[in-house]
């Protein structure tokens, strides 16, 4: 009777494990907080951001002697960025780490539903990186980003386009995926107030190379600018090909391209040269950033996209334990909506929604030497 | 419509096409042969993009100069480690299978394209890589403004592309080893009654297929410059689609399916619409099959009775 | 001793080294060389190492199979490979009539228990059997190599999802809707393309899963694109399992007036998916009893044969494709109401590939075999998160050993037995 | 061939066959005799087994019909697996409706439902399948096979069930497979799988059974019972028998009228008496200097082909 036992087994080896892992979920004097984020699948690169920076907080905060002497615990999760996974993680992370707050949850798809399991179990949650609205718009107490809106950055985007580029023909492009989309939609909704239509609206595939097709589509629409709502994956190849086929249309796009891998993608220096994007204030500027940064690259890591927001969120998450000595969704969700905390992003603050309240997002601009400076 | 936009628009679907095209010969080869479909193709090509860059960086590395030499080495190594793991993968995972059912083979194949996947992201980083651009040539027709172009390199991969197709093909129907391969094709028991050491000429058949591979994975690498753990999965979809839309099993089919799909993908993202182009190539390829059930080039089944 | 003759060392020694070279060969560049830019970073210490474990290992195993109990396991593991199929003894076990209702009531005992983490990932592994039930009467029964079955689960799952939110259904009344609904969507995608033999339906059905999946994710203002879509969970007569009513009910835990736990949402959906699971094995096993599970079997065993004995082969064909994607479609439902949110990035290529694995290592046709192989498929992913980004390779690898070792599945099918004439069973 | 004023069960006119450039068939006519056992015969290549195809409906002849008498009315074998749709009949709603649900429904099993079984020469049994499971399948157009009483076992539903048991179970025992009722039918020895066919074909409950080379590798002694067995279902269960075999012997001792092809033609048409000195036959089998060899009394000595030389 083998299927019997096997199901035994199965049983037992819940069992056991549930209470092996509830018994030492609360070891005395530590604290707990989940990083998830996508560790496999096609966002990996992402989920590894996000550990980096939230390790090398918990790092510095306990070297800086913990939380009211408690130390800091990273748990990784991985979820693939797939709902499915996130919702595991999730319930995980509850369940058997038994962590106190979580900085998490790269895709917004992944965001969305871990939420609800948070929210679920009165734990706090603070996204380094989800952009879509629709993360803070459910109403939810314990729901907060250090990132800002696709909405705040999109508008921003289409300000400069409109009134600094004085573009007359825009082509947006996006990913076809939340963020992508979300940020090429709300660029163009504040387009249109503006009294801009876009002249082209198409999407691509994630994971594709050749865009040829499409760039020709966009030299044939005659653009002035072409807006990417997307990765660096495919933002590299995509203005790679457009300057191939001699289009010298400004190419637009938002914070995702921000890292080195760019121009890795895009095959060079010579193609990012004169390239816009959207990002938030360039933490170099600040001393807490510059001393991080340094920390970083000591330990021979050059912090890029979303490190330094999962540092931020670390940052943001124990400051609220410390101020209200505890780690109850409630008391910590008040006092980040009434305090401003002070990270390696520079002081910020949240509105009711659990949204920043300064949406710090200000235009780059790539030179031929694949660096990026502040306009 | 300007006709420069329309000849670019054709151009571009070549290019993608051809590049199908050669991934499919191995998807078709390994099918026309064993009849199973080898999901870790796409892998292996993802596997010779990321040999490329490697091969690249050590030649550079030691100071050598020559562009062309350097190509060569890197195309010839590729090819040839690219073949080793075409031959490895048969042996580990599909040999063991043969004569089970016909499933099998499938699931081995998707848990090894999961194993390459998930191999080369933990010894290589999720990150995105890339190369710097070695050929940047480009042949204009046309004005300053209204023109018709295409690249060194693309040429390289339209001529890459039916020249393999040629010599494959050539190498099939004429030499000694093709005649083992279309026997084993045919039937495998008598093919081995007959003298034929099956089990080789299976493996020479992935060893092939992969090289083909590694040809087209060097080749893309230098046009594209950029690529990462997971490119060979809707790539590798797509191949397979091009091979069965051209009649599986044959060589002209597989290249002429690649150039059909691509040619049909560039000209529905350039003229309609990029978000459905997707659902357009897998529509076609449904009718095509409805209207012909073995695709453009693949012999009529005949129902035995 | 005399075991230790017969061991030929050099052999297993040449076996070895070749085994370690081409292991260089294949882990040499890709982990020895690790890309940084446009340079490389020296590891080759790891492909040496990977490659002395590969030539020892080969060499081990080299030297056991030429030992008398190596050669004896490997002649087994080539029998192994024959018959799949053995025919049931007419006499009933002894336990027969005890283990079902054990099994059913340790099931029902489970949700109180685990924790919730491990009843949702239970609750997942549920799934996965009705999909691998499902696609099982697809592959195992007809024989018609489906890659695209993911389709007919998004169908479920956007049924439940839509129907909340533009027509205010609740889950139990679009229970049966997402059913036939992803049975008619079955019927209307099989129709045409019925007629197809083996790898071409294949083809076509997984150009059919990546329409579905296309479609959904380009039709923004329909079904939310990439962002997706909420979907509601399950009530008891009105009362809900959140912490505050969101469908206009009450409570469960302020009707009862005990304290919430988010716990119990899982609970409820746990027996109720459990009950359909069950409901679903019965009506699959008695499918197989009927002419029409027969006819589908017949059908995979021999087309030409049937259609001489008079079954329409399309007819028969659509009614395993339209009952596949009712159960798929089912499953889809669950999945959505168990997420609470659905997006088309959980409707992928890989999903399908996953079921299929499923109902291809549970041994084709074997309804025991799919409830044993997606508890493994589901639960092992889990169980491994431990090894964070070594995960899916460790899946991946464990996969191919699990085929490799049973090539026909886990579980041997046996077919009925029927008595002698006259007399009634 | 006699006249007849009774309807053949089976006529066939001008049937022609066509693959690709060549013709398989030419302009074929012949009857089969309700309640008769006849066979087919001619040397390999004549177009034998493309005849069979037809009449069962595997292939779609290319032109010609093939007449079946269902009681009272008259079923064209050829027309029910879907004609080809042409450009003409959109003029004609009635026959361009009629092609179209044949397209799309018709097939072979339509010709087996009018009530043609057939056997196949490469046995094609449900190999993973029990013997009597087989049989049960052969039953399903006459058993309660509405899903929904399956599912809950309606009374209806068992007894049908019972029935069709009970039937498969008398059929093993005419064809002698009483004790490998719960064997593969797989894993059957040889004999054994053809008898199995045969049963299986039965089961059907067919007017007429078309037995494709029953006889191949079979011994002498099977040959003998396949013979009466053969002439037991004439008999006893009222077919009508249509075979093809190139066992000369089995053929003049069990057929009572033959019909042979050669080039895709009929050469002669009549009972085995008369097609034994058939000038026509014997040239088509010797080659045109036959006279040059002496026709065996019994017919089989005039046979090329060495697998019939194992006759009784």
């Amino acid at each position: 009777m083998f299927k019997l036992s096997l199901r035994k087994y199965l049983v037992l080896t819940c069992v056991i494990g549930a209470v092996a892992l509830a018994g030492n979920a609360n070891a005395a004097g530590t604290i707990k907080i989940g990083v998830a984020g996508p560790h496999t699948g096609g966002y990996a690169a992402f989920g590894e951001q996000f550990w980096r920076g939230a390790e090398q907080a918990a790092k510095d905060i306990n070297a800086a002697g913990g939380i009211n002497g408690s130390m800091i615990k990273v748990v990784k999760a991985d979820d693939a960025c797939e709902p499915k996974q996130a919702v595991s993680v999730a319930n995980r992370l509850m369940d058997v780490d038994r962590v106190q707050a979580v900085a998490g949850h790269y895709c917004s798809s992944s965001t969305i539903p871990a939420s609800e399991i948070y929210d679920d179990a009165g734990v706090l949650v603070m996204t380094p990186g989800s952009t879509n609205p629709k993360v803070t718009e459910r109403g939810m107490k314990g729901v907060f980003r250090m990132c800002g809106r696709d909405d705040q950055q999109g508008a921003v985007a289409a300000n400069f386009i409109i009134n600094k580029l004085k573009a007359k023909r825009v082509a947006v492009i996006h990913d076809k995926d939340s963020y992508g989309q979300g940020l090429a939609d709300a660029m163009i909704a504040r387009m249109k107030q503006l009294g801009v239509s876009e002249v082209l609206y198409e999407g691509l595939t994630r994971g594709e190379k050749d865009f040829n097709s499409l760039v020709t589509k966009v030299k044939s629409v005659k653009a002035d600018v072409v807006f990417f709502g997307g990765l660096h994956t495919e933002a590299g190849p995509l203005v790679r090909q457009l300057r191939e086929q001699g289009i010298s249309a400004a190419f637009v796009s938002g914070d995702a391209i921000n890292s080195a891998d760019f121009v890795t993608a895009a095959g060079g220096p010579r193609y990012v040269d004169g390239v816009y994007m959207t990002f938030g204030q360039d933490p170099l500027t600040l001393k807490t950033g510059r001393d991080v940064i340094e920390k970083f690259r000591a330990s021979g890591y050059e912090p890029e996209g979303y490190t330094l927001y999962s540092y931020a969120t670390v940052q943001a998450l124990t400051a609220a334990m410390d101020a209200t000595n505890s780690t109850d969704l409630d008391k910590m969700a008040d006092w980040l909506h009434s305090h401003s905390v002070n990270t390696v992003l520079g002081e910020k603050s949240w509105d009711s929604k659990g949204d920043l309240k300064v949406s710090d997002f200000v235009m780059y601009q790539w030179d031929d030497k694949g660096k990026f400076r502040q306009l | 419509m300007d006709s420069y936009i329309i000849g670019q628009q054709l151009l571009n679907g070549l290019t993608l096409g051809s590049i199908y095209g050669l991934i499919a010969i191995g998807y078709t080869m390994v099918y026309g042969i064993i009849g199973m479909i080898n999901f870790a193709h796409g892998d292996i090509y993802m596997i010779s993009a990321y040999l490329t860059a490697i091969i690249l960086a050590v030649i550079f590395s030691f100071g050598v100069t020559s562009l062309p030499f350097a190509l060569l080495v890197t195309l010839l190594l590729t090819m040839v480690i690219t073949g080793v793991y075409g031959w490895a993968i048969e042996r580990v995972a599909y040999r063991p299978l043969r004569g089970s059912t016909r499933l099998a083979p499938l699931i081995s194949a998707i848990g090894m394209s999961l194993v390459l996947q998930n191999y080369v992201q933990v010894s290589q980083g999720a990150r995105n890589q890339g190369i710097p651009i070695l050929i940047d040539g480009v042949v204009r027709l046309g004005g300053e403004e209204q023109f018709v172009q295409i690249t060194h390199i693309q040429i390289l991969i339209v001529l890459a592309s039916f020249i393999g197709m040629g010599v494959l093909t050539y190498i099939i129907q004429k030499t000694s080893l093709g005649r083992q391969c279309r026997a084993t094709q045919q039937d495998q028991k008598m093919a081995a009654i007959l003298g034929i050491n099956t089990n080789r000429i299976i493996s020479t058949v992935f060893v092939i297929g992969s090289a083909m591979a590694a040809l087209a994975g060097v080749l893309v690498t230098l046009n594209y410059g950029s690529f990462d753990f997971y490119i060979g999965f809707i790539i590798g979809i797509k191949a397979f689609t091009a091979a069965v839309l051209g009649g599986i099993g044959s060589l002209p089919g597989a290249m002429l399916g690649g150039i059909v799909l691509g040619m049909s993908e560039g000209l529905f993202a350039g003229f309609v619409s990029a978000d459905y182009k997707d659902v357009f190539a897998f529509s076609l390829l449904v009718l095509v099959l409805i209207f012909r059930p073995s695709g453009l080039l693949g012999k009529p089944e005949i129902e035995k009775v | 001793m005399s075991l230790q003759q017969k061991i030929s060392l050099r052999k297993a020694l040449i076996d070895g080294f070749w085994s370690g070279l081409l292991a260089l060969v294949i882990f040499g560049p890709i982990s020895g060389l690790v890309l940084q830019g446009y340079e490389v970073r020296n590891e080759l210490i790891r492909p040496l190492l990977m490659a002395l474990l590969v030539g020892g290992g080969r060499f081990l195993v080299s030297c056991f199979a030429q030992s008398e109990k190596g050669k004896r396991y490997v002649d087994g593991l080539a029998g192994k490979r024959g018959a799949g199929v053995t025919v049931a003894s007419l006499k009933k076990g002894k336990y027969q009539y005890l283990v079902i209702p054990v099994l059913i009531l340790a099931g029902l005992c489970l949700p109180f228990v685990l924790g919730k983490y491990w009843l949702t990932v239970v609750i997942l592994a549920l799934i996965y059997v009705l999909l691998g039930l499902g696609l099982n009467i697809v592959v195992g029964l007809a024989g018609m190599l489906d890659l695209g079955y993911v389709a007919f689960y998004a169908v479920g799952a956007y049924t439940l999802a839509m129907g909340a939110q533009y027509f205010h259904l609740g889950f139990w009344t679009l229970l049966p809707i997402a059913g036939i609904g992803a049975a008619l969507f079955g019927a209307l995608l099989g129709f045409p393309v019925l007629r197809m033999h083996g790898d071409y339906l294949a083809i076509v059905t997984l150009g059919f899963g990546e329409i579905i999946r296309l479609v959904l994710n380009n039709l923004l203002d329909i079904t939310g694109g990439p962002n997706g879509a909420s979907a509601p969970p399950p009530t008891l007569f009105g009362l809900e399992f959140t912490r505050r009513a969101k469908q206009g009910g009450i409570p469960f835990h302020e009707y009862f007036h005990i304290s919430y736990s988010p716990t119990y949402k899982y609970i409820f959906i746990y027996l109720v998916l459990f009950t359909i699971v069950c409901l679903m094995i019965l009506f699959v096993t008695r499918l197989k009893q009927m002419p029409m599970g027969r006819a589908w079997e017949a059908l995979r065993e021999d087309e030409i044969a049937c259609r001489s004995l008079g079954i329409n082969h399309v007819t028969v064909k659509l009614s395993a494709f339209m009952m596949g994607a009712m159960v798929g479609g089912t499953a889809g439902m669950f999945f959505a109401t168990y997420q609470g949110f659905i997006n088309p990035s959980s409707f992928t290529f890989f999903e399908s590939a996953l079921i299929l694995a499923i109902v291809v290592l549970g041994g084709l046709g074997s309804t025991v075999g799919v409830i044993i192989a997606a508890l493994v498929l589901t639960i092992l992913p889990e169980v491994l998160r431990d090894f964070a980004e070594y995960r899916v390779l460790m899946f991946g690898i464990a996969m191919v050993l699990m085929m490799v070792w049973k090539p026909r599945g886990l579980i041997r099918i046996k077919r009925r037995a029927f008595n002698a004439k006259g007399v009634t069973s | 061939m006699t006249t007849e004023t009774e309807t053949p069960l089976l006529a066939v006119r001008n049937l022609s066959m066509r693959f690709g450039g060549i013709l398989a068939l030419n302009n074929i006519n012949f009857d089969i005799k309700q309640g008769s056992i006849s066979a087919m015969i001619g040397p390999n290549g004549a177009g034998k087994t493309t005849v069979f195809n037809c009449i069962t409906g595997f292939y779609q002849a290319t032109s010609g019909s093939i007449y079946y008498q269902d009681g009272d009315s008259t079923i064209n074998l050829v027309q029910v697996l879907g004609e080809k749709l042409h450009f003409k009949y959109v003029l004609n709603p009635r026959q361009l409706a009629s092609r179209l649900y044949y397209k799309m429904f018709g097939g072979s099993h339509l010709v087996a439902q009018a009530g043609v079984a057939r056997t196949f020469q490469n046995i094609r049994l449900f190999r993973e399948m029990t013997a009597i499971e087989n049989l049960l399948v052969a039953q399903h157009m006459q058993i309660v096979r509405n899903p929904i009483s399956g599912v809950f076992k309606t009374p209806a539903f068992r007894r049908s069930e019972q029935a069709a048991i009970d039937r498969a179970h008398t059929w093993l025992e005419v064809v002698g497979l009483e004790d490998d009722a719960n064997r593969l039918a797989g894993e059957l020895p040889y004999g054994h799988q053809r008898r199995l066919e045969i049963a299986r074909a039965m089961s059907t409950g067919p007017k007429m059974i078309c037995l494709d080379e029953p006889a191949a590798g079979l011994n002498p002694k099977e040959t003998e019972e396949l013979s009466n067995l053969i002439r037991l279902l004439r008999d006893q269960h009222h077919v009508t028998v249509l075979l093809i075999e190139h066992d000369m012997g089995m053929v003049m001792d069990v057929s009572e009228s033959i019909v042979v092809l050669d080039h895709g033609e009929v050469i002669a048409e009549g009972t085995p008496h008369e097609i034994e000195n058939n000038t026509a036959v014997l040239a088509a089998y010797l080659g045109e200097d036959y006279s040059t060899t002496v026709a065996a009394p019994d017919g089989t000595g005039a046979e090329g082909n060495p697998q019939e030389t194992n006759n009784s």
